[in-house]
């Protein structure tokens, strides 16, 4: 093992092509194409392990992992008001987005663990799908109050049926049923494929990344501080929830990844929709600008790192 | 050519719109309407159509006036303030006036 | 800016018509089109861009009145019962008036 | 074996992802991407294997096939007539979708006999591409006679150069050329994928599906029972037919499965130009909203037991 | 509903030129532009759209007429001889004018 | 091995389908995303083997190739103006298409040999970038002289920004930094689909190819000719170029069929801004609709045949 990922190289190339300003580009058909293919695959492979846990053994770990999801942006909220003056809506929505998750470092960690071949609780994908909602819920909350004339219905509409949950829980789902065995068929394009198609969607995400360093340089320093320090915050309630659940040391790893990391997919869309007038410059730019390729050039080591610690302290 | 006078009604805006902008425009009494996809600049930036967050319609209604101005003061008032959004209006001659 | 006076005629139709009507165009006097992918709604539905059978384009000629005509007259007495389909004229200013 | 497939678990997602209105949809490019892939996937295959034939010993039962695909738009076109009391070119139209054939069937249905290691006359692909058109021609006669001033040349032209055909037949003749060994390398994406790709592919398919319901409920009862009655009947047909031309039971079960089918690709655009009276919303309704998803969910495993059934009656 | 009086700068032309316009088009004063992806036809020949160097774009500008007067000399100028490209104005009505 | 490599007969495919004026095309962002794997694959591939490598040894090569594609577009300038009667921007504009190379008869190229197991210096994709530009600052100069107003800061970042560059040497980097073990887990995308991705492809270039007939028709003899006889040379010098460079058979094959080769992607696009009074129409008929297909289909075999001939006379 040389130390250096390539799939991480594919997000450097995309930023360092994007910050020279190339022509390279993906088009939006072959992002939704990798994204879907993504998606499904962590849900398949989640789903093919779950099937060989019992549910009921796994509700404890799911009901703490859900209350998490909900107090990091209680957390969140009062920092982003306070120390970064933002406007209600703004705060709540970029809350919003560090309570949910990002799909992309999550395959990123898992890449890394696989690599090393580090053990992890297979059945993760389930914490992640988990995760990606709770936030929206008190973001909107904590935007409009309890009285709000939010249009529930809709939203759960949105949100529930937005394509990012559908192909994960759907991959869940038929994960689950199917079982690993009869996923194998299926494994050529899901599983095979998986690191190439991750690296091509890293390739476009530095593109994206890239295209935030100018509302960056005018949103000044606090967005850039809040999307380092606030990932570690998560990382460490994160890895140390994975401790007090018992998780090994991989796993616990990837909750600090998932409680380190911010949604640019599910949240932006349901934000858009619940919160217009939060100005998604400000969340797009802290959580792809900042906070992602932190989590992918710096963050993932050290939360490895963390959560040895952790573990050393606890056990 | 005896063609009848329309309004040709065209707004560019979010991709993440459509679907309530596709319900909005029925309800408001448009019988159709023809959307594609963009990219685009505007006082919001770039809008580069690499991805979802980042992409823009355009969407283009056949109506005669009143329906046009009834889309045009609802969009305003739901939708201006907080998303990137320009709609612009064109004189359009049409042949089966019954459609629109 | 002296812009000559031109018609643009705006067809938007099923996708299965494309080659044809770019043959029929061109056999009508056009001399250029512009074809552009879509998705609508109108009396016959939802085509929704998914698959063939269910998209639309949008094909834009600018050309002189009389070929609009013509080109109008064709288009309704071939295809207007059986497809979807609508058509508009909008008023353009040319700068290269030979062209077109 | 679990006995449920994933690949249908996929199409099941779509379809419910679709009535529930959700905003998942694989972009245009991507349908026709995947449909390229699976469409030279299966003529390569089936290519490969003639290879190995001769033709002349093929040439009855190539025969007895382009036959069946004559004869059973006329046994369906009355009753759509009489019993469903359609308009001729609408009954024309349908008749001709339900003598020729659905890919996507025909592949799901390959996919099911792999899993369970079943073997079949793997230059099946061959009967595919024969069946495909004739119930075309079929079709125009009867909406227009034989005098008819159809356009025959023009017609010809948009059949048999219609992008599924050229691909079919291009793969075919390809694998023929090449033949199995040279083929593998190209095989890591044709064949290495191919379940996956159909995965997605079905997904696609069950969200059109389920675009389709609302013309369901307008349609009324006898599209549904035509959709579900007429595949039986072609399926004993096939079965039938497989039996006599001495095809293993799952030869016979391919052959049910293709004269059960209908087709939404190459008949629909066909018929789109050639007979433009007939509505398409009539045909597409039954092919993809009924037949596809009856022959998917319930029809396969169906015409296997029709055709070991077959077999022992004749055998 | 008082809409203001505003021009519908329309140019069709070579999808290599994407970058160089939008530079060209935020230099001369426009305040936006939409951008779509097309095919056609034209004086030379078909533009197909299936890979890099036969695609067209689609550009749309929404500006005041002595901005449209200016966008159309500076293309007449430099572009015209050159590449593949027609353009046409259209008369619209905009309710933000400001923002045009 | 039948002799027929199918990825060549899906060229074929495409060509007559395109000529036949089939309604087969594959959409534009999947044309895209194909080119985008093969580039980056390419990349990769000679990236790893780099690693290997120590620069230093290679320098003379580099050198030398560069000096090649500065030398090629300046014979075949003068040919064009005086036996082709070209203006002097087209010439210009030709001589470097064909100075430059093309990556799809390249991967043939590659396809062929390795389907022979024929042995080749594998970091060979690094001459390949190094002969993308030379030929283009040499066409600028032959029309513009060097007194020229070109704006070069502007062109160099167009050439060296541009996306095929990009992947290129995006490839070539993150292979060499990450080495071929780190590589694996990518290479079920990147190296196991590669030659289906390939025949896909293929399969659009000769759609594309079939294009270009019309205007060859129109432009005459001269640009069959030089399409044809400018490669011949082109090979000959590449070989010959080897062979003092101590490259292996397959490697002295390689170079020849790079210098026999003329760009279509990056240089088109290149001339298009830098010499837009060059007809681009002339340029892309003579690479697309002459060389590109007279390489594939007849050249491949002939330069490894030639490849042969100079090393028995040199050796
Ligand atoms: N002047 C203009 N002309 C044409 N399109 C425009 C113009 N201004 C804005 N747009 C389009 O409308 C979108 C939203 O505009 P804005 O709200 O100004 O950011 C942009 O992304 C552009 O696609
Ligand atoms: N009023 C309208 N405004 C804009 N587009 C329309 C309108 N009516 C129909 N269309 C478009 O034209 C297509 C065919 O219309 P129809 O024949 O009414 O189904 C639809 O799919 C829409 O894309
Ligand atoms: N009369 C026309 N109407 C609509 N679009 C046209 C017309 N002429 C040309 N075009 C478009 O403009 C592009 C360039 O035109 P040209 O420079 O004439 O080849 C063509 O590829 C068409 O997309
Ligand atoms: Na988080
Ligand atoms: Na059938
Ligand atoms: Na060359």
């Amino acid at each position: 093992m040389s130390g250096i990922d390539p799939i991480v190289l594919f997000f450097l190339l995309g930023l360092v092509a994007g910050l020279g300003r190339s022509d390279l580009r993906l088009p939006g058909s072959i992002y939704e194409f990798l994204s879907v293919i993504l998606l499904l695959a962590i849900g398949l492979k989640g789903g093919a392990e779950l099937a060989k846990q019992s549910l009921g053994d796994l509700l404890p770990q799911m009901l703490a992992v859900i209350l998490m999801g909900l107090l990091l942006p209680l957390v969140a909220y009062p920092l982003l008001r306070r120390l970064g003056r933002l406007r209600r809506a703004d705060a709540a929505s970029i809350a919003a987005h560090y309570g949910s998750v990002s799909v992309g470092t999550y395959a990123v960690a898992v890449a890394w663990l696989v690599a090393r071949e580090i053990p992890y609780e297979e059945y993760m994908p389930l914490m992640l799908v988990l995760l990606e909602m709770p936030a929206i819920v008190v973001g909107i909350l904590l935007a409009r109050g309890v009285s709000a004339d939010t249009k529930w219905k809709e939203l759960g509409h949105e949100v529930f049926l937005g394509k990012s949950i559908v192909l994960l829980v759907g991959g869940l789902l038929i994960g689950w049923v199917a079982g690993p065995e009869a996923l194998e068929p299926v494994g050529g394009l899901f599983f095979g494929l998986f690191h190439g198609v991750l690296a091509l969607f890293l390739l476009e995400m530095g593109l994206v990344a890239a295209g935030q360093v100018g509302s960056l340089r005018r949103h000044g320093l606090f967005l850039v501080a809040f999307g380092i320090l606030f990932p570690l915050f998560g990382a460490l309630v994160g890895g140390g929830l994975g401790l007090l659940l018992g998780f090994s040391t991989g796993g616990m790893m990837l909750l600090a990844v998932l409680a380190a990391s911010a949604s640019y997919i599910a949240v932006p869309a349901a934000m858009r929709l619940a919160l217009p007038e939060a100005n998604p410059t400000l969340s797009l730019t802290a959580s792809l600008g900042v906070t992602f390729p932190f989590n992918i050039l710096v963050g993932i080591p050290l939360y490895y790192g963390l959560a040895e610690q952790l573990r050393q302290l606890g056990g | 050519m005896q063609a009848d006078d329309r309004k040709l009604v065209t707004i560019i805006t979010e991709a993440a719109l459509e679907r309530r902008l596709a319900e909005d425009l029925k309800r408001l009494g448009a019988h159709g309407y023809t959307i594609s996809d963009a990219r685009g600049e505007g006082s919001r930036g770039v809008r580069s159509a690499g991805w979802d967050a980042s992409s823009n319609i355009r969407v283009e209604v056949v109506c005669d006036a009143a329906i046009a101005a009834k889309i045009s003061a609802h969009l305003r008032q739901h939708y201006y303030d907080h998303y990137a959004m320009i709609l612009f209006f064109t004189d359009v001659g049409v042949l089966r006036p019954e459609k629109f």
